[in-house]
């Protein structure tokens, strides 16, 4: 019986990819296996050599790392999903706020914390330059409280700790403890994009099937279910 | 009356049981080995619980199971002499001779028992440093030095060699009398025995 | 090494320091406890104390952010009697580290508290020492190899952990981001591993020191206590 | 209960047996020379088995894919003498439990080892014991409340391992997904809390049967050695 | 000959040094407490590493710092009594009385020297539940169930009760001329030393 091919994925892609996975593996096919961590990890275990057919980080930061030490098969990067950048505030402490130049933002916070990723993750660092292209950065990084992840700042807002939230459009609809306040402007920072790509050392011909329907429109449909962006278009 | 006593206690299969009053100022306890001495010590110490009994020491009632008394092993007043020792090991010779001391008369007889037990050149040593007979020395002078109401000797003098002997057990006569304070003795030497007790009390086996 | 780094490590010893000053009294009083006493409910506490060991650091910085947090028991008892808050405080950091520590410092403390001649306490008592002097000058100075060794394993895991302090309290340069969280960002970075090797050298040192601090004093509380034979 | 989550338990289960299993000989062997033998080097072998305690678990997790990788010293050689890799495999999670577990063994073991009365293999060894019958027959059941406990704390701890462990070899249902993955997958997960919930109570469960084990065991190899005194 | 011994060893601030030679079966150690008579056993059994010397027994060299010769203990044959006890506390009696009768001759004698020292009750027994005097008496066992080719004893007889010490002599007697074990014995009683040394050792202070 063929396995089905090894994925590493951003944790970040954890609810979409399950269902796509397991969409797939509906139609026949040996089901893939992934493993969900931070990109960075994974993109060292790549490069240390580890055997696996398909690799889908959170920017395309750690693809070009792993690019630029020959691992990928060439010809099998492509842009995957996109995504938003919303602020949002807890379900039960709306924040009434329009996102835009200079918004009051460090005002609204008060002497409450706004929860973002850490600079060292892509959510932050999005974070960081749409607050910083919209004037406001200096005012509020003091008030920052910056967490390992996404899911670690939305717990933050979530139980009212913070006043505020900078996440992921996809993670904040699917926690009903928060409520988006605004959706950043997308020109506030560069293009949020998912990358995926079949890895050098792959042999599971599954991994060409697997990138082929994450690719389709089925597979697309399932991204857009969980809220994110067709990587085919913008 | 120095000692009443009326105790027992089941330790595994062995029953111990002891029974006796003794008025006098010294009184030996005899008996072959394993007959229950260090046992009916421990009782009288507050270190082991007899199953049943009563023992007053001097007047003063330290247990009745049926009154419910079981006065706690720092409040009775004991120095004893282990028949192992115990000296504190984290604790130089002279540490371990005051340890008691606070109860007592805070270590002003110091300089007269370290003579007396010739350990005048062992106060600042470990007790991991000493010689067998040293360390039983040391010991004696603890218990001295707690200022007790009454003593627990547990063989305090095996181990130590004649000369020695002969100018501890003036010692020892002399807290009997001097000092007044009713001394339980374990000893296997009848000689020795003889000399001191007033009364002996013989354990069974 | 940068400012920011500087204040990185300050911060990690200051949370060291008081994780284990703060933890160890606590650990010490559950370690005579477990090694002592026995009472309903003892293989119960010896569970929760292994807790931190045993679930993921992250699910014990939630559940401390639970607790602690504004609308947390815990956290509203201390905004109610002593108007403080820990969450987002270097105090949170050192709350987050003496919990994580807590379960190797009892272990260390109730095996030398175990292995302490009780023959000795019972001398201690028949020369007048109340339980209370017995245990302060017989059973704690002799278990005073568990004490240090479980303060070095304390400061250790202190100066190391991570999940559970980026968890409860985020990262906060300057008031809760120790060594661990300035090494676990700069880790995330491509290009970072210079980053990461000097600081985890800089924590490798810390260590150290307290390691050799630990033998000096191991070696001091023993002195005397071996003999010279074999 | 999933299929899915069983067989994280069971991984889990193995994992914690065969880090246990594996790294207790290392760690006791480690232990006694720290407490017995000095040599030049001592307190850096000291500092290196600290080590893990002391980095954030990732920073380990990573040194311990730069030294096991295909292309890493050790893991190079692995290949060339066993033709195996550890890379992506249970074997691998197994491996870093036990590393991170190692400073809690070799601790609680040398502690032990330390409180043995060295006076009884003295009075061993002039009953015609040479040093090894010595030690298995003296020194190693006088230590095993260390050996005990620090089973224990390693069990815990390889139950508990999250950080190293993913860096290392990845997050692999069915190969390297232990309980910690699985539960940090779940809080992921939006909903995910009554998963986490459950998952947290399984390791629970299983760290309190290692310590009811545990307790058995010292209650067992104590029995007899405690007079009735006081 | 059945000692040689010419050691001199510093402990702390005193120095032991002793020498003497003895053909008797039974040699007696002699001298106050603190002579330096454990210390000179301990080098004997290669415990304690003499500073320089000599020890040779029933005609085997043991130990000579010149010829840079130190046999390990366990290759000694040392049947040692010590004055501190001992016991296994993780053994039962009678695993204790046999530990070293892998070297001796498997522990046939068992029955007729837990007879001999009365301790047949108490082989199923943990250390830490015997007394004093019973404790003692395993540790007589055990050393002569190793099957030594001498015999070190420590004050082997202090704190057994007299009808005890009436039994045992014969049987220290017997082990002398029977078994022809060359036996060095430290003792505080100068009787019990007239009645079975050979010849005697006397340690200055
Ligand atoms: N825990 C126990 N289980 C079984 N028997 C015990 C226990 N503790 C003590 N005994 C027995 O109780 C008896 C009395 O012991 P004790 O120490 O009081 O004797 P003793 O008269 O002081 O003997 P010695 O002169 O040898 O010191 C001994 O036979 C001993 O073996
Ligand atoms: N580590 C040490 N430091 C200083 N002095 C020591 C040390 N070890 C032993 N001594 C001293 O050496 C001397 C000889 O000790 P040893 O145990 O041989 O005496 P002993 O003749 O057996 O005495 P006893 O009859 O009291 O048992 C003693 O005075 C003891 O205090
Ligand atoms: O999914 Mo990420 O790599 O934690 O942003
Ligand atoms: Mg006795
Ligand atoms: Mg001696």
């Amino acid at each position: 019986q063929a396995t089905g091919p090894l994925v590493l994925a951003a944790a970040s892609l954890q609810e979409a990819l399950t269902a796509a996975a397991d969409a797939y593996a509906a139609t026949g096919q040996p089901r893939p296996v992934v493993s969900f961590a931070a990109s960075s990890a994974l993109a060292r275990q790549i490069e240390a050599d580890a055997p696996a057919d398909l690799f889908v980080p959170a920017d395309e930061q750690w693809m070009d790392y792993v690019a630029a030490r020959g691992l990928l098969r060439p010809g099998t990067r492509a842009r995957l999903l996109t995504n938003r950048l919303v602020l949002v505030a807890p379900a039960t402490q709306p924040l009434r706020l329009r996102i835009s130049r200079g918004f009051e933002l460090a005002a609204a916070l008060g002497t409450g914390r706004l929860a973002m990723a850490d600079d060292s993750v892509p959510a932050g660092r999005y974070g960081r330059a749409a607050l910083t292209s919209l004037g406001v950065w200096a005012a509020v990084e003091p008030k920052v409280a910056r967490a390992d992840n996404v899911r670690t700042a939305l717990a933050f807002v979530r139980r009212g700790e913070a006043r505020a939230g900078i996440v992921y459009a996809t993670d904040a609809k699917a926690d009903p403890g928060v409520r988006v306040v605004g959706v950043f402007p997308a020109a506030s920072h560069s293009p949020i994009t998912y990358p995926v790509a079949i890895l050098g050392r792959s042999t599971n011909p599954g991994a060409v099937r697997f990138r082929a329907f994450l690719l389709s429109p089925r597979g697309q449909a399932i991204f857009a279910h969980y809220g994110f962006g067709s990587g085919r278009v913008g | 009356m120095s000692f009443e006593v009326d105790v027992a206690r089941r330790l595994g299969d062995r029953d111990i049981a002891v029974r006796f009053t003794s008025p006098a100022g010294l009184t030996a306890l005899f008996g072959p080995s394993g007959a229950g001495k260090t046992s009916v010590l421990n009782m009288i110490a507050g270190v082991l619980r007899p199953d049943a009994g009563r023992i007053v020491v001097g007047g003063q009632l330290l247990f009745d199971s049926e009154a419910g008394v079981d006065v706690p092993p720092e409040a009775r007043g004991t120095g004893y002499i282990f028949q192992d020792g115990r000296l504190f090991p984290h604790r130089r010779v002279r540490a371990n001779l005051l340890y008691g001391a606070r109860r007592g008369d805070g270590g002003s007889r110091l300089d007269e028992i370290v003579d007396l037990l010739g350990i005048g050149d062992l106060l600042e040593r470990w007790p991991a440093t000493l010689s067998g007979g040293e360390a039983q020395r040391v010991a004696i002078g603890r218990a001295l030095l707690s200022g007790p109401r009454f003593l627990l000797m547990d063989e305090p003098l095996a181990g130590l060699d004649r000369a020695r002997l002969e100018r501890l057990l003036p010692v020892i006569e002399r807290v009997r009398d001097a000092l007044r304070l009713p001394i339980l003795y374990v000893s296997h030497d009848a000689a020795e025995v003889a000399r001191l007790a007033g009364q002996r009390i013989d354990m069974g086996d | 090494m940068t400012p920011a780094e500087w204040t990185a490590i300050l911060l990690s010893i200051k949370v060291g320091f008081w994780s284990v000053a703060g933890g160890l009294p606590v650990a010490f009083g559950l370690a005579w406890l477990l090694a002592r006493r026995s009472f309903p409910g003892k293989l119960m506490l010896d569970a929760v104390i292994h807790l931190p060991l045993v679930l993921p650091p992250v699910v014990t910085g939630y559940l401390l952010l639970l607790a602690f947090g504004k609308t947390g028991p815990a956290g509203r008892w201390l905004n109610d009697w002593f108007g403080v808050s820990v969450m987002f405080r270097w105090t949170g950091v050192a709350l987050a580290a003496a919990v994580m520590a807590l379960p190797l410092m009892v272990r260390a403390m109730r095996l030398s508290i175990e292995a302490v001649d009780r023959r000795l306490e019972v001398a201690a008592r028949t020369l007048g020492s109340s339980p209370l002097r017995t245990f302060a000058e017989v059973t704690l100075p002799l278990a005073l190899p568990g004490i240090i060794a479980g303060a070095v394993l304390g400061f250790a895991r202190s100066i190391g952990e991570f999940g559970a302090t980026i968890t409860f309290v985020s990262n906060i340069p300057g008031e809760t981001q120790t060594l661990p969280l300035a090494i676990h960002n700069a880790l995330q970075l491509p290009g970072g591993d210079a980053v990461v090797l000097r600081l985890s050298l800089i924590s490798i040192v810390l260590s150290l020191g307290a390691l050799v601090a630990s033998e000096m004093l191991a070696r001091r509380s023993l002195r005397g206590r071996v003999a010279h034979v074999l």
